[in-house]
C-alpha cells in the first residue's frame, strides 16, 4: 500500500463531515460533524508529517486538538444559551435574521 | 507646460474659496444663533470673494501674457512613492472668467435670495447651502488638477442635491435629487475613470503634468480619456443622454435654477472640455463626438422647449439647448473654445435674468408655473417685464443684444469646420435659433402678454427691490455684455494663453453678413411663427393644453385661416416635438429608471437567497469552496 | 529549523531555551496581559468597581501596547522561533487595530441616555420572563465582555502578523472565539443576538475547518508551514504542487470567510443585525484590518512567486464581492444590514487593492483598511445612539426626519456615508484612489471599472439614507436620539476628525503606508 | 528545512510501500471510518451520532499509532474521545436525547445542492490528492523521533522551542473558553436578599405576625435563629415566641400579649 492513502482516506472524511454540516440540523450534530472535518485534516497532518519526515505534522495536530477543545466549550455554551431560550437545538429554527 | 508660482497678490487666490467656505461652515454647523442674521453675513461671503476676484482680475491683467497662470501651491495632497499631487489653485484667463462669473452672479442671486426666501423656515439652511456651493463651484474652476476639480466636481453634486431637494414637503423634490444624483454619478464614473486613465498613463493628474505630456499618450488612450471626460461633462451639463434630470431639477427654489442650473454649475462640463483643450486637440475623433453630442442636445433641447406650459421646464430646456451650443462649439476645437466661454458667460448672464424673472412672476403668481395661467403680467410688474425682455431679446439673438453677438459666432463656426460636416453641425445651429426664437416668444406671449388668464384670487404685484435690483443689474449685463465680451476679440485674446489661437477672420464657409442676415431671418420667422400661434388677439389660450383631438377642434373654429400652416408646419412640429418629450421621458428617464430597476430587482431576487438558513450558508460556503479549489486547479493543469 | 534546536543541543533530553524577543512582542504580550489581569478582575474585584476597573484596564493596555508598536517602529525581523514577522505591515495593522480597539472599546463602554450599555445583564436570563424583563433597565454587565475584547484584539494583532500558519490559525481562533462569544451578548433583542452568535459560530467552526485542511496541504507540499519556507518551495518549480494549489484554495476560503468576501459573505449581514451594535462596530472594522492583513501576508509572502496564478481568482473573488455587496445593499431596510453590506462591497474594493499586486496595493490596502475602520466605527457609534422604546431602532423607516429631530447626529452620520460612498474631501475618496490607482498600475483596470460603477451603484443607497433623515418627514412616534455620553461622543469624534482630516490631508498618513509596505520573510 | 533535517532525510531510506500487516489495518479500519463518519452523518438519534463519532475517533488513534505518532494517539483517545466527547454527551443528555432530528429536508433543492457539492469535492480532492501521491513514498519518522530521544521527546522538544509563541497563545484560547462558558451559564445572583432583609421582610407582613398569636420567632430577639425568643416590650423574652422543640414553653401564655387577634 502506498503510504499516502491515508490522504485520501482523510479527503473522504473530511467530505463526510462537510457533508453533514450541511444536512444535520441539530446544532450538536452539526458541530460534531465539523469535528469530523478537522480531524480529518489532523490525519492529513499526521500523514504528511511521516511522508515528509518531519515531526511538525505532528505538533500542528497536536495544537488542533486543544484548539478544538476550546472551541467545543465555546461552541456548547452557545447550544445551550440558544437550546435554553428556544428548547430547540434545531439550526433551522434560528432564521429571524434574513434577507 | 509650466505655470508662474504665485506671489504677491496672488498668494491670495485661495481666499477666494475661504470666504464662501467659512460662510457655509458657520451656517450648517451655526445652529439656531444664526437664523435672524446669519443670511446677511452668508451674502457678504460671496461678494467679498467677487471684490477680490475683480482685483485679481485687474492685477492679472496687468502681467506679461506669459505670466498670467499663476500656480497657488497649497500644501502637498498626496506624496508617495511616484504618487505626487498637490493641492493648488490656478489662476489664469480662463479660471479667471469663470471666477467672476460665479462670484458676481453667486453674489447677485444671494441678494436676489434674501427677498425670495424672506419667510421660509429653512432660510440659514438654504443660505449655507448656497456658500457651499460657490465654494464647490470655485474650487472646480480654480483646481490646478483633475483631482482638485474633481472634487469641486462631487462638491458642487452634493449642493446641488441638496439644494434641488431642499423644499423637502415636496415628493417631487426628493425624486428629481435623487434623478439628478444619480445620472449624475454616471457622469462622474466617466470622469474618475478618465482621471484614472491619465495617471495610468502619466503617473500624473495635474494640468501642468497632463498637459505637457499629452504627447506622449498612445492614440487609443488620449480618445479613451477624451470620450471619459466627455461623458463627465455629459452628466454634470445636461447633455444628450443625461439631460433627464436638469428640467426635473427645477423643484427646488428658482434662484437655485438660476444659480446652478442655468449659470453656473451646468457649464462645468463646457469648462471641463475647455480646460482639457490640449487633449481634446489631439483627439478629433472625440471632437467630433463632442459637436455631434452638443447639435443633437441644442435641437433636442429647442424642440422640447416648445412642448412644456410650465415656464420653468420651459427654460430649463432652453438652458439644456443652449449648453449643446456652447458643446458644439468647444467640439470645434481650436476655433470654438474661446466663443463657447463667451457664449457662456453671455448665456450665465441673460438665463439669469430669466429665471431670476420667472422667479419673480411665480413669487407675484402664488408659486403658479403654468403659463397658461398667466397673461398681461407686463403692464402689472412692469420692472419684471423690462428686465425678462433684456433676456429674452438677448438670447433669440436679436441684433445688438448678447445672442447676437455671440450665437451668431457658433452658427458661423461651424459653417466654417467646412465639409459636409460642417454644413450640417451649422444648418441644426441655424433651426435651433429659429426653434429657440419661437419657443421664447410663446413664452413672453403667454406670460407677459394677451388677456389675464390667472386663477382666482390671485394678485400679482411687483417684486420687493432686493429682488429687482439684481434683475435689473442682470438685464443691463444681458443687454450689454456680449458686445463688451466680443469688443475687439477681447475675450478671445485674453484666453488665446490657455486655449490657443483660434482660427480668427480666416476664410469663411459662408459669407458672414450673408450668414448674419440668414440668421436673423430664421429667427424672425421663428417669431412671427408663435405670434400667428398664440400672439394674435383672436387666438384664446385653454387653460388645458389641448389634446390631439383638441388641436384639430381649436383649428377649426379659430384657425380656419391657418388650416394649411397647420398642417404644414404645427402638425408635425407639434408631433415631433410630442416624440421627443416622449423620448425624454420614457426613454431616457426609462432607461435609466429601467437600469436602476434591473438593479433593484436583482437585488431584490437575490436577498431571497439570503434565506436565514445557516445550512444554506454553509451551502454556499461549501459550493465556493469547491468553486476556488476547482479554479485553482484548473489554474494548475488548465 | 526543524531540526535546529536539536542541533544545538547535542544532549538528548535537553533543550536550549528559545529567544524571546521580549520588546518586539510586548504589544502583543501587554494586550494578553491586560486580558489576563481582566479575568483576574472578574474573580477578585468587587462587582461595583469591575467595570471602570476593566475599561480602564482595557484601555490602559491598547494605549501601552500602542505606544511599544511606535518604539518598535523600525524593527524588521522574525521573532519569537520565526513564528511572528515584525515589519512594516504589521506595525501598521498592529497600530490601526490598537486604535480601532480603543474606538471600539468606547462605544462597549458607552452608556448613552441611561445607565445601562449595550451589553446584557445577565446572558443567561432567559429571553421574555419577568426575569429578564427586569434586568433591561439594570446598570449590571457582562463586564467579561472587555477581557473578552482584549484576547480578541491580541488575537488580530497576531493574526495579521504570523509568519506561520500554525500561529495563524491559532491566532483565528483566539480572534474569533470571543467574537463568537460577544456576538450573543446584546442588552435587548436577546434571540437575535444569540441566533447571530450561533450562525457565527458554526459558519466561523466550519470556515476554519477549511482553512486547517488548507494548511495541512501546504504542509504537505512544503514540509513546513512557516511562510519563507512556503515561499522557497513554491519557488522551486521541480516539486509537484497541487498540494500547494489544493491548500492555496482551502486556505482562502478561511480567509475571506473572515473578510466576508463573496461567496463566503453570507454571515455578514446576519450577524451584524443581530450582534450588540459595539461589538459590530469592533468586528466590522479589527475583524477586517486583521483578516486583510492576514490575507496579504500569505499569498505576498508565502505565495507571493506564485501571483500570477491566484491573481485572476482574486480578480473574480473580488469583482463578486463589489457586485453582491453593492446590489444586495439597494434594497435593505435595516441600518445596520444596510452597513454590512456595505462592508461586504467594501471588502471587495480593498481586494482590488490587493489584487494590484504591488507595492503600492500593499500601501493602499492597509490606507484603505485604516480609514473604513474608522468610518464604520463612528457610523455604528451613531446606530447605537438612535433609539425607540424596544432599543435601538435600525429600521430605515424610523430614521426618516431623523436630521430634524437631532441635526448634528443626523449630519455625522450623512459625513461618514459619504465617506463610505468615497465622495471628495473625505477618507474614503483618497482610500479609494489609491488602491484604484494601485490596481490600474498593476495592469487591473477592468477590476477599477467594475470598482467605479459599483461604487456609484453603492452612493445610491448611502444617499437614500440621506435624504430620508433629511428630506422627509419625521415619523409621528420616531426614534429618540439618545444624548451621547463622553464614551460615545468620543468614538464619533475620533472616527469624524480621522475620516476629514485623511481626507483632506492624507498624505502623511499614506507615507508612513507607502514606507511600511514591505513585509519580511 | 534545514541542512540539519535534509541531512536526516538523506539517510533514512524512504518508504515506498507499507507492511503488509499496516495495510490490512488501514484498509479494514478505514472501511470501519467510513462507515462511523457516514453514522454520525445519517443516524438520527443523536447519540448514535455520538458513538458513531467515538469509532472515528478510535480508528484515528490506531491510525495514528500506525504512522509513527504514538502520543498523539494516546492524545487522541484521552483528550479527543475521553473529555471532548464526553463534552458532547453531556451537552446532548443536558439538551434531550429524545430530540431526534426528522430526516425530512425543509429547504428546496438543498439536498441535491449538497449532493452536488458532496460528490464534486470528494472527486477533486481524491483525484487531486491520487494524482499528487501516485510516487508518493514516505520519509518515516525515525531519524526525526532519534533526534532527541524518542517521539515524546522530539515533540516536546518541537514544542518548546520552534512552536512556543503558539503553545503560549493557545493558554489564552482556553482561558477565553473558560471565561465564555462562565458569561453564558453562570447566573451570578447579586439581587439575592440577605437573611436579615428577608427577617424583616417576613416581619412587615402582619399575617406573620399572629402566626402563632405573638411575635414571629426571631423577631426583635437578640439573634435570627428561630431558638431565640422574641422580646415584650419590657424588654423581657417571651418564651411562648418559641415552639417548644425548639426548647420554648408550651402553649398557654404567661404574660400578657398586646398582639392583634
Amino acid at each position: 500500500m502506498n503510504p499516502a492513502n491515508y490522504l485520501v482516506l482523510a479527503a473522504v472524511i473530511f467530505t463526510i463531515g462537510a457533508v453533514g454540516v450541511l444536512v444535520r440540523r441539530n446544532a450538536i450534530v452539526v458541530f460534531m460533524c465539523i469535528e469530523l472535518m478537522l480531524n480529518a485534516a489532523n490525519l492529513t497532518l499526521v500523514t504528511f508529517s511521516r511522508l515528509r519526515g518531519s515531526l511538525d505534522g505532528q505538533v500542528i495536530a497536536f495544537f488542533v486538538m486543544v484548539v478544538a477543545a476550546a472551541e467545543v466549550v465555546v461552541g456548547l455554551a452557545i447550544i445551550v444559551t440558544i437550546f435554553r431560550t428556544r428548547r430547540s437545538a434545531s439550526v433551522d429554527d434560528a432564521n429571524l435574521l434574513k434577507y | 507646460m509650466t505655470y508662474t508660482a504665485a506671489s504677491g497678490l496672488f498668494a491670495a487666490t485661495w481666499l477666494l474659496l475661504l470666504f464662501p467656505l467659512v460662510g457655509a461652515a458657520l451656517l450648517l454647523l451655526g445652529g439656531k444663533a444664526l437664523d435672524r442674521a446669519g443670511y446677511q453675513f452668508a451674502t457678504l461671503m460671496p461678494i467679498a470673494s467677487f471684490v477680490l476676484a475683480v482685483v485679481l482680475f485687474f492685477h492679472l491683467k496687468s502681467q506679461p501674457t506669459s505670466g498670467r497662470a499663476v500656480d497657488d501651491h497649497l500644501y502637498s495632497w498626496i506624496a508617495v512613492g511616484g504618487f505626487h499631487v498637490s493641492a493648488g489653485l490656478l489662476l489664469d484667463p480662463l479660471s479667471m472668467i469663470f471666477v467672476l462669473l460665479i462670484t458676481g452672479v453667486g453674489s447677485l442671486i444671494h441678494i436676489y435670495s434674501i427677498g425670495y426666501m424672506a419667510h421660509d423656515p429653512g432660510r440659514r439652511r438654504f443660505f449655507g447651502y448656497l456658500n457651499l456651493f460657490v465654494a464647490a463651484m470655485l474650487l472646480l474652476v480654480l483646481a490646478d488638477s483633475y483631482l482638485g476639480l474633481y472634487v469641486g466636481w462631487e462638491g458642487v453634486g452634493l449642493a446641488s442635491y441638496l439644494l434641488i431637494a431642499f423644499w423637502q414637503y415636496k415628493p417631487a423634490a426628493g425624486t428629481a435629487a435623487k434623478k439628478a444624483f444619480v445620472m449624475n454619478r454616471v457622469g462622474d464614473v466617466g470622469l474618475s475613470l478618465a482621471i484614472m486613465l491619465m495617471f495610468a498613463t502619466l503617473d500624473k493628474v495635474d494640468y501642468a503634468g497632463v498637459f505637457g505630456g499629452v504627447h506622449h499618450i498612445g492614440h487609443a488612450d488620449l480618445t479613451a480619456i477624451a470620450l471619459l471626460l466627455l461623458l463627465g461633462a455629459c452628466g454634470k451639463s445636461g447633455q444628450v443622454p443625461l439631460q433627464g434630470w436638469l428640467p426635473d431639477a427645477m423643484e427646488g427654489p428658482t434662484p437655485v435654477s438660476a444659480l446652478i442650473h442655468a449659470a453656473t454649475m451646468v457649464t462645468a462640463g463646457v469648462y471641463l472640455i475647455a480646460r482639457s483643450a490640449p487633449i481634446f486637440d489631439l483627439a478629433p475623433e472625440a471632437r467630433l463626438v463632442v459637436t455631434i453630442v452638443g447639435a443633437v442636445t441644442l435641437l433636442f433641447g429647442a424642440a422640447v422647449g416648445c412642448a412644456y406650459d410650465d415656464i420653468k421646464k420651459v427654460l430649463a430646456y432652453s438652458t439644456v439647448s443652449q449648453i449643446g451650443y456652447m458643446f458644439l462649439a468647444v467640439g470645434l476645437g481650436p476655433a470654438g473654445y474661446a466663443i463657447a466661454i463667451i457664449h457662456l458667460v453671455a448665456h450665465g448672464f441673460f438665463k439669469a435674468t430669466m429665471f431670476l424673472g420667472a422667479g419673480s412672476v411665480m413669487h407675484a403668481m402664488d408659486d403658479q408655473v403654468d403659463m397658461r395661467r398667466f397673461g398681461g403680467l407686463r403692464s402689472v410688474m412692469p420692472v419684471t417685464f423690462a428686465t425678462f425682455l433684456m433676456g429674452y431679446l438677448a438670447i433669440i439673438g436679436f441684433p445688438l443684444w448678447s445672442g447676437f453677438w455671440t450665437k451668431d459666432k457658433i452658427i458661423e463656426a461651424s459653417f466654417d469646420k467646412g465639409g459636409t460636416s460642417g454644413y450640417i453641425l451649422g444648418i441644426c445651429a441655424l433651426l435651433g435659433a429659429g426653434v429657440t426664437a419661437f419657443y421664447m416668444t410663446r413664452l413672453m406671449i403667454l406670460t407677459f402678454f394677451g388677456k389675464r388668464r390667472w386663477t382666482e384670487g390671485v394678485h400679482p404685484h411687483e417684486s420687493p427691490v432686493s429682488m429687482t435690483a439684481p434683475m435689473i443689474v442682470l438685464a443691463i449685463g444681458s443687454a450689454v455684455g456680449g458686445f463688451l465680451l466680443i469688443l475687439n476679440g477681447g475675450v478671445q485674446h485674453w484666453l488665446t494663453p490657455v486655449l490657443g489661437k483660434s482660427a480668427e477672420e480666416g476664410v469663411h464657409t459662408v459669407n458672414g453678413t450673408v450668414l448674419t442676415i440668414i440668421t436673423l431671418l430664421v429667427v424672425a420667422g421663428g417669431m412671427s411663427g408663435a405670434y400667428v400661434a398664440f400672439g394674435r388677439p383672436t387666438v384664446r389660450i385653454p387653460w388645458t393644453p389641448p389634446q390631439a383631438g383638441a388641436v384639430v377642434t381649436a383649428a377649426r373654429r379659430n384657425l380656419y385661416g391657418d388650416a394649411f400652416n397647420e398642417a404644414v408646419f404645427m402638425r408635425p412640429g407639434q408631433y415631433l416635438t410630442r416624440f421627443l418629450v416622449f423620448v425624454d421621458g420614457r426613454g431616457v428617464d426609462g432607461a435609466v429608471g429601467g437600469l436602476a430597476a434591473l438593479v433593484g430587482g436583482t437585488s431584490g431576487r437575490m436577498r431571497r437567497a439570503q434565506n436565514g438558513f445557516v445550512r444554506s450558508y454553509a451551502l454556499s460556503m461549501s459550493l465556493g469552496a469547491v468553486a476556488l479549489v476547482g479554479a485553482l486547479l484548473l489554474v494548475r493543469f488548465g | 529549523m526543524i531540526a535546529a534546536a536539536g542541533v544545538a543541543a547535542a544532549v538528548p533530553g535537553q533543550i536550549t531555551t528559545p529567544v524571546i524577543d521580549y520588546r518586539q512582542l510586548s504589544p502583543l504580550l501587554i494586550v494578553f496581559g491586560a486580558a489576563l489581569l481582566g479575568v483576574l478582575v472578574e474573580a477578585f474585584a468587587p462587582a461595583a468597581a469591575r467595570r471602570l476597573t476593566q475599561i480602564l484596564l482595557a484601555g490602559t493596555g491598547f494605549v501601552a501596547a500602542f505606544v511599544m508598536v511606535v518604539v518598535n517602529h523600525s524593527f524588521r525581523g522574525l521573532v519569537a522561533s520565526r513564528a511572528v514577522a515584525v515589519d512594516g505591515p504589521a506595525l501598521f495593522l498592529d497600530g490601526t487595530i490598537l486604535l480601532l480597539a480603543l474606538g471600539s472599546l468606547l462605544l462597549l463602554a458607552d452608556r448613552s441616555g441611561g445607565n445601562a450599555d449595550a451589553l446584557v445583564a445577565d446572558p443567561a436570563a432567559l429571553p421574555g420572563t419577568q426575569e429578564a424583563s427586569a434586568l433591561l433597565a439594570s446598570t449590571d454587565t457582562v463586564t467579561e465582555a472587555f477581557p473578552l475584547m482584549s484576547f480578541s484584539v491580541g488575537g488580530m494583532m497576531l493574526f495579521s502578523q504570523s509568519n506561520s500558519l500554525l500561529t495563524m490559525f491559532v491566532a483565528l481562533e483566539v480572534l474569533s472565539l470571543p467574537l463568537y462569544l460577544m456576538a450573543g451578548l446584546a442588552r435587548r433583542r436577546r434571540l437575535l443576538s444569540q441566533e447571530a452568535a450561533l450562525k457565527y459560530f458554526l459558519l466561523g467552526a466550519f470556515s476554519s475547518a477549511f482553512f486547517l485542511y488548507g494548511l495541512a496541504m501546504i504542509y504537505g507540499f512544503a514540509g513546513s508551514v512557516e511562510l519563507g519556507d512556503i515561499f522557497n518551495a513554491a519557488a522551486n518549480t521541480s516539486k509537484d504542487d497541487t498540494f500547494l494549489f489544493l491548500g492555496m484554495a482551502l486556505l482562502l476560503v478561511g480567509l475571506l470567510f473572515k473578510i466576508g468576501a463573496a461567496p463566503f459573505q453570507a454571515w455578514t449581514p446576519d450577524v451584524y443585525q443581530g450582534s450588540p451594535t459595539p461589538v459590530t462596530a469592533f468586528m466590522s472594522a479589527g475583524t477586517k484590518v486583521a483578516a486583510f492583513g492576514a490575507l496579504l501576508r500569505v499569498f505576498y509572502v508565502g505565495f507571493g512567486d506564485i501571483r500570477w496564478d491566484w491573481r485572476p481568482i482574486m480578480w473574480v473573488v473580488s469583482i463578486a464581492t463589489m457586485v453582491v455587496g453593492a446590489v444586495l445593499a439597494i434594497t435593505q431596510q435595516d441600518i445596520k444590514r444596510m452597513l454590512a453590506y456595505s462592508s461586504i462591497a467594501h471588502a471587495g474594493f480593498i481586494l482590488v487593492g490587493f489584487t494590484a499586486t504591488n507595492a503600492q496595493g500593499l500601501a493602499g490596502t492597509m490606507f484603505y483598511l485604516l480609514t473604513y475602520g474608522f468610518t464604520t466605527i463612528g457610523a455604528f457609534a451613531i446606530v447605537g445612539l438612535v433609539r425607540d422604546g424596544n432599543g435601538e431602532a435600525t429600521h430605515l423607516s424610523q430614521w426618516a426626519g431623523l436630521g430634524r429631530r437631532a441635526p448634528f447626529q443626523a449630519a455625522a452620520f450623512a459625513f461618514f456615508l459619504l465617506a463610505l460612498a468615497g465622495i471628495p474631501l473625505t477618507s474614503g475618496f483618497m482610500a479609494k484612489f489609491y488602491v484604484f490607482q494601485a490596481a490600474i498600475n498593476g495592469g487591473a483596470a477592468g477590476l477599477v471599472v467594475v470598482g467605479v460603477i459599483t461604487s456609484a451603484i453603492t452612493a445610491f443607497f448611502y444617499a437614500r439614507v440621506i435624504v430620508l433623515m433629511f428630506f422627509a418627514e419625521p415619523v409621528a412616534d420616531g426614534p429618540v436620539v439618545a444624548e451621547a455620553s463622553g464614551y460615545a461622543a468620543g468614538a464619533v469624534g475620533l472616527g469624524l476628525a480621522v475620516t476629514l482630516v485623511l481626507g483632506i490631508v492624507p498624505a502623511s498618513v499614506m507615507t508612513l503606508a507607502h514606507n511600511a509596505a514591505v513585509f519580511v520573510r | 528545512m534545514t541542512a540539519a533535517s535534509v541531512a536526516a532525510v538523506a539517510a533514512a531510506a524512504p518508504i515506498t510501500h507499507t507492511r503488509p500487516g499496516e495495510s490490512a489495518v488501514f484498509y479494514l479500519l478505514g472501511a470501519v471510518a467510513i462507515v462511523a463518519a457516514l453514522g454520525v452523518v445519517f443516524a438520527k438519534n443523536a447519540v448514535h451520532a455520538a458513538l458513531a463519532l467515538v469509532g472515528v475517533l478510535f480508528t484515528f488513534a490506531v491510525f495514528y499509532a500506525m504512522q509513527d505518532a504514538p502520543f498523539l494517539a494516546a492524545v487522541q483517545i484521552i483528550v479527543y474521545a475521553g473529555a471532548i466527547l464526553m463534552l458532547f454527551l453531556f451537552v446532548l443528555m443536558l439538551v434531550g436525547v429524545d430530540s431526534s432530528d426528522s430526516l425530512v429536508e425543509t429547504l428546496r433543492g438543498h439536498r441535491i445542492a449538497t449532493g452536488v457539492f458532496g460528490l464534486s469535492f470528494v472527486v477533486i480532492m481524491v483525484g487531486a490528492i491520487g494524482h499528487a501521491i501516485t510516487h508518493a513514498s514516505a520519509v518515516g519518522l525515525t531519524s526525526a523521533n532519534a533526534v532527541a530521544g524518542g517521539n515524546v521527546q522530539s515533540l516536546a522538544r518541537l514544542i518548546f522551542t520552534t512552536y512556543f509563541w503558539p503553545f503560549e497563545v493557545i493558554s489564552a484560547l482556553l482561558i477565553v473558553a473558560a471565561v465564555g462558558a462562565m458569561v453564558l451559564a453562570h447566573r451570578e445572583r447579586t439581587d439575592r436578599p440577605s437573611q436579615p432583609e428577608l427577617m424583616r421582610e417576613r416581619y412587615r407582613r402582619e399575617d406573620l405576625v399572629s402566626a402563632l398569636g405573638h411575635s414571629a420567632p426571631g423577631v426583635f430577639a437578640l439573634g435570627d435563629s428561630a431558638a431565640r425568643p422574641a422580646l415584650l416590650p419590657g424588654g423581657a423574652e417571651d418564651l411562648d415566641s418559641v415552639y417548644p422543640e425548639l426548647g420554648g414553653s408550651a402553649h398557654g401564655s404567661s404574660a400578657p400579649q398586646e398582639s392583634t387577634p
